[in-house]
């Protein structure tokens, strides 16, 4: 090795970690690039299309769309739908059936979104909801249609 | 154990590195025989995290199971999806329209970049240097975003159906796209500078876990792994799906075979796949983003591969049906695992803070390899 | 080279090879003691040339295994599928680690998964089960003491 | 206040060692479990002993070290009347230097400053 | 004027005229070892707290920022926290040794207080050997980690240890060639000497191309020395998970770190006494008017804002560069440092004894 070359691969070495600090110095002295957020106080606006957990519309009448054809059941790759059915009395006297209930295992749940694919009436879609965390697991096994609901005229 | 009792006899050091540690990014042990700090032999014990995803493809339908295929290389996960879709529908022989061509290729390759990134980031990490993990993350989470606006989700976003995507895209998708490269062109330049040409760097990583193209042929490595090492293998150039045939990019190829080509190839890279969003974003070409497909899929009898260039690498989907809904036999060749076998090799005579060097250019995800 | 020329040589290296129609590449099988010799043939003959094997697979068909070696060629750019029939009770086939590299992992992964005895190999411990795991999971009569989906 | 210094320092530094350690002993209560006295390597239980003879590269430095700090030693009071001494004292450090930078020479061509 | 010199000399009288001379002696003492527990208590919250902030800045964050305003508590609340956790002992340890460790480390890293002068007349110890005391004690500090290491009955801790023995040995030269390039242009081992000599200028300034080639030297041997990143081998968590102090925990840990942060103090209030002045204002040459007002500001705030200064470039290091591997790093002092101070040596002796120097 050469005295110049000793000297060169010095400066070299010396230049390259400048060029770096002078990087991190930047950012140092430049607070305006920040991006942390404080979480529970600066909530990040979510994209509406974030999938957070299923849920199922109901109108103002409490009235949802769900036949209980347990097409979204079907779909499901993890079984986080059970769909439980009962039969019920028409004004004209005809036995059609109806959803009992909508057992939704969120814990289960990789919210793929086949389920709202697969929904032939819409009746279920995604929400941005993201804060699922409770103290119970069973808090996390939910009845999506709410009590007394009813399903939608005309929704087939 | 016997071997291992040795070993030690002879005055050597047999020290675990993983199931718990910072550089393996998951849970992968490493049983490192040393002499002092010198390597003598590594040896990869893997299955912390196996959930035999091929055994639970076999029960999930063909539109079920490409979800399941996201848990894999997480970090690209929407490659992994793509290759699945491709092989159901190269069965099913479902001609895709052209908008969810380039749609897929264009999530594909800012997936790769946001893997890169983070690459980039944990591998600056591993040796040593914090900061750069932070400032990829950056740019990460710009992608992340345009993600989750799109698709609704951030990392396993689950966006290809067979027949094309899930969804059109979002309305703010190109505006945010040329925000991102903008952002991204300048910033890289300036992680060039902090990292790259940074001499502990390049200390670090050169003439360290050299692979020879010969290895890397015989280990089956792929991806930019391989490419490090000077072979050709990237399947968007060779075996072109969708419509890399129509684009205008380079195969990245170092001759180095060293860590720091390796971590060349990643870097350019990036490059790369930024050219390939700029050609595609003011040609997304307008119509259906899905294919009219059956309700319910069922494949030909038959076998089927696909394979995919994913940010790791080359990913081979193999479907072997029987005409029934489901796959009967699915087999995932993921780049991780063949990528890994090299790494005894590769080890061989470093020192610790080699094998930290290499672990982080052959950019390890536990789940990919375990699957 | 097309799959018709590939063929012809590789019916000029090995004449029992049988071979399968379908499918994008050519598909043959050889009975698993042949498989040694004719996996040396296909890495060093010139003009075949099949210096990566990027995928190894097992399928369980009930009646018997069926190992399946994707090989492909860096230099030509030609693929062919190797097929070989097995035992169900006594799979056993000779290793080809030393030809491909990559085998080794790839072969410890299929024979603590189907239960295939790769002969020769140098080291076929477990690589992904517990040592003591008992049973062979991707095999289609296994059946799994814990199913989390059957909850 | 002189060297009572170094006792007092030593004193205060048993104090604050020792009575952090015995305050913290008082506010947790003990669990002993087999599992906790473990050593860690990364959760899974250690091959081999963790005693063992040592490799002989960090042992070179050491001995080098040790010529090297003696010089060092030398040099201290050299260093302290170098200016009143005058230029006898610059040849004096040069031939010095000279014959240790022979040596350094010789142990670095010989391979000794190589971690093998 | 105020100032802390004041303070003590009138303290001292005002014992002496109330107690007689030895009980007055044993107060001072008392008062001595309290100011420097208390000391050593602040100056491990406040670099912690300054390390998470100047980290957080440079990573685009904002750093601690819940407990207390800004933050400020956080380090506070940590040591709470070190303190309720459970110390755990190895079983296999060898036990008094890996107890002993912390012990020694918080000595070493006391000790090294004893020569700094703080501020005007405000020292514990003007030996006329300062420059000696320093670099003898601080080759303590290894004695603590090595027997960290390897009572810990720990790969990865004797591992670290090991490193940590290689390394410290090593920069310690180039170390000891740095400082006594000033010791030459200075002509004397003591602290005050040291710094009456910088009245007129600091060495950084006034000592030419070897002062500033010690500095550096100086500052990387420091880093070094303190098992600092990029040097931090001894306990490089992506390679060792830990090092050395592996298997400790609770306030074991919380004194090896905070010994850690003790000496990064010192080194850097002995690079400013060497290399800007210690406590001396800064002046320039004729300036009567400049160097007045400079005088006016305490000497103790010269000295701390020059340490934390110094400080403040080690952990701009830290978070800026990776670490080196072990043989590049001995390399980096067997090839390039020890070389270059040893002939700075002979540059800082030629000027001295010529008097090129301002």
């Amino acid at each position: 090795m050469s005295a110049i070359q000793y000297i060169k691969d010095i400066y070299g070495a010396v230049k390259s970690l400048l060029i770096g600090m002078k990087q991190t110095g930047y950012y140092f002295t430049h607070h305006k690039e920040i991006i942390t957020q404080n979480y529970p106080e600066e909530k990040q606006q979510l994209a509406e299309r974030f999938r957070g957990e299923v849920v199922m519309t109901h109108d103002s009448n409490n009235e949802h769309k769900c036949t209980g054809c347990t097409a979204c059941e079907l779909a499901c790759p993890n079984g986080t739908i059970k769909i439980v059915t009962k039969f019920e009395q028409t004004p004209e006297g005809k036995k059609k059936k109806a959803i009992d209930k909508f057992v939704y295992h969120l814990e289960l749940c990789t919210m793929c979104n086949l389920c709202v694919v697969a929904c032939p009436t819409d009746a279920i879609k995604m929400d941005q909801a993201f804060e699922h965390s409770v103290f119970d697991r069973s808090q996390l096994t939910k009845v999506l249609n709410k009590p007394g609901s009813k399903i939608m005229e005309g929704v087939e | 154990m016997l071997e291992e009792v040795s070993a030690i006899d002879q005055g050597d050091m047999i020290i675990n590195i993983g199931p718990q540690h910072p550089s393996t990014h998951g849970v992968l042990q490493l049983v490192v025989t040393l002499n002092g700090e010198t390597i003598k032999k590594v040896e990869p014990h893997l299955g912390f995290i196996h959930r035999s995803i091929e055994k639970m493809c076999e029960s999930l339908t063909y539109r079920q199971f490409i979800y399941v295929t996201s848990r894999m290389d997480y970090l690209s996960s929407h490659i992994n999806n793509h290759g699945c879709a491709l092989c159901v529908e190269k069965g099913m022989q479902i001609e895709i329209p052209e908008r969810a061509k380039v749609i897929r290729v264009l999530m594909d390759e800012l997936t790769r970049i946001a893997s890169h990134e983070l690459w980039w980031g944990a591998m600056a990490m591993d040796l040593g240097a914090f900061t750069p993990f932070f400032l990829s993350f950056r740019e990460r989470e710009t992608i992340t975003d345009i993600m989750e606006d799109t698709c609704g989700a951030r990392l396993t976003m689950n966006y290809i159906v067979p027949g094309g995507v899930m969804v059109d895209l979002h309305p703010d998708f190109q505006r945010k796209v040329k925000a991102f490269i903008k952002l991204f062109r300048e910033k890289a330049d300036q992680y060039n500078e902090l990292v790259t040409g940074n001499i502990i760097f390049q200390s670090r990583m050169k003439n360290v876990g050299v692979l020879s193209k010969e290895d890397a042929i015989s280990y089956g490595c792929t991806g930019p792994t391989a490419r490090g090492s000077g072979v050709n293998c990237d399947i968007r150039k060779l075996y072109p799906y969708e419509i890399y045939d129509q684009l205008k990019f380079d195969e990245v190829i170092e001759t180095g075979c060293d860590s720091f080509s390796r971590y060349l190839v990643r870097v350019k890279e990036m490059y790369q796949s930024i050219s390939i969003i700029e050609q595609l974003i003011d040609n997304i070409p307008e119509g259906d983003f899905q294919a009219k497909t059956k309700a319910v899929l069922k494949l030909p009898k038959g076998e089927f591969y696909t394979r995919v260039e994913t940010a790791r690498g080359e990913l081979g989907v193999y479907i072997v049906s029987e005409g029934a809904t489901t796959p009967y036999r699915i087999k995932f060749r993921s780049p991780g695992f063949s990528n890994l076998s090299a790494l005894n090799h590769m080890a061989k005579g470093g020192k610790i803070g080699d094998l930290v060097a290499m672990m982080g250019t052959l950019d390890l995800v536990i789940p990919d390899i375990d699957r | 080279m097309t799959n018709e020329e590939l063929k012809i040589k590789l019916t000029e290296v090995l004449p029992s090879a049988t071979f399968e129609e379908g499918g994008e590449w050519v598909n043959l099988s050889v009975a698993p003691a042949e498989w040694k010799p004719f996996a040396h043939q296909l890495r060093a003959t010139e003009g075949l040339d099949f210096d990566f094997l990027f995928c190894v697979t097992c399928v369980d068909w009930k009646t018997h295994l069926s190992m399946v070696y994707h090989l492909t060629s860096t230099k030509h750019r030609h693929s062919i599928v190797v097929k070989s029939k097995l035992d169900r009770t006594k799979p056993e086939i000779e290793t080809v680690c030393d030809i491909w590299r990559t085998a080794e992992f790839h072969e410890r992964e299929q024979a603590e998964l189907f239960g295939v005895d790769f002969l020769n190999h140098p080291d076929l411990r477990k690589l992904i089960l517990t040592d003591d795991f008992e049973g062979f999971p991707l095999r289609k009569d296994f059946e799994d003491p814990i199913n989390m989906i059957k909850l | 206040m002189g060297s009572a210094s170094m006792i007092v320092l030593i004193i205060s530094a048993i104090v604050f060692a020792v009575g952090g350690i015995l305050v913290s002993k008082l506010l947790f209560k003990k669990h002993n479990s087999v599992v906790k006295g473990e050593a860690y390597e990364c959760g899974v239980p250690t091959i081999g002993k963790s005693w063992v003879q040592f490799n002989v590269g960090y042992y070179l430095f050491a001995l080098i070290f040790l010529i090297f700090d003696v010089e060092l030693v030398f040099l201290y009071p050299w260093a302290v009347v170098a200016k009143s001494v005058g230029w006898l004292a610059l040849v004096e450090i040069i031939i010095f230097m000279f014959i240790l930078f022979v040596g350094f020479l010789y142990a670095h061509k010989k391979g000794a400053l190589k971690w093998q | 004027m105020w100032s802390l010199g004041n303070i003590t000399h009138s303290i001292d009288a005002w014992l002496n005229e109330s107690f007689n001379p030895a009980l007055a002696l044993l107060i001072e003492f008392v008062i001595v070892g309290t100011m420097a527990i208390e000391l050593f208590a602040v100056l491990g919250l406040v670099l912690v707290f300054m390390e998470r902030k100047v980290s957080a800045y440079m990573q685009i964050r904002v750093g601690p920022n819940r407990v207390g305003p800004k933050g400020m508590f956080q380090t506070f609340a940590d040591t709470i926290k070190l303190l309720l956790k459970e110390g755990l002992t190895p079983s296999g340890s060898d036990k008094f040794l890996f107890n002993l460790a912390p012990v020694i480390a918080i000595i070493a890293a006391m000790l090294l207080l004893a020569p700094i002068a703080f501020a005007k007349d405000f020292q514990m110890w003007d030996l006329n050997i300062g420059v000696l005391y320093v670099s003898a004690i601080s080759s303590v500090a290894v004695i603590s980690i090595l027997m960290a290491g390897w009572s810990s009955n720990n790969k990865y801790s004797l591992l670290g240890a090991m490193r940590s023995g290689a390394q410290i040995v090593s920069y310690e030269l180039s170390a000891g060639l740095s400082i006594l390039a000033i010791v030459v242009l200075v002509g004397s081992l003591k602290m005050t000497d040291i710094v009456a000599s910088q009245e007129t200028g600091w060495w950084l300034f006034k000592g030419h191309i070897p002062a500033l080639i010690a500095f550096a030297t100086f500052i990387i041997a420091a880093t070094a020395e303190t098992n600092r990143a990029p040097f931090d081998l001894a306990e490089a968590e992506s390679e060792l998970t830990a090092g050395f102090h592996t298997e400790y925990s609770g306030m074991r840990f919380a004194l090896f770190f905070l010994a850690e942060y003790v000496n990064i103090f010192i080194v850097c209030a002995i690079g400013a006494t060497l290399f800007l002045g210690g406590w001396m204002p800064f002046h320039i040459g004729q300036w009567e008017a400049f160097n007045h007002v400079m005088d006016f500001i305490p000497s103790s705030l010269w000295f701390f804002g020059k340490t934390f200064f110094l400080i403040f470039l080690i952990m701009w290091f830290r978070w800026t560069f990776p670490r080196l591997r072990i043989d590049q790093l001995l390399n980096l002092e067997w090839k390039y440092l020890l070389p270059i101070s040893m002939f700075n040596l002979l540059l800082a002796t030629a000027i001295a004894i010529f008097g090129w120097h301002f």
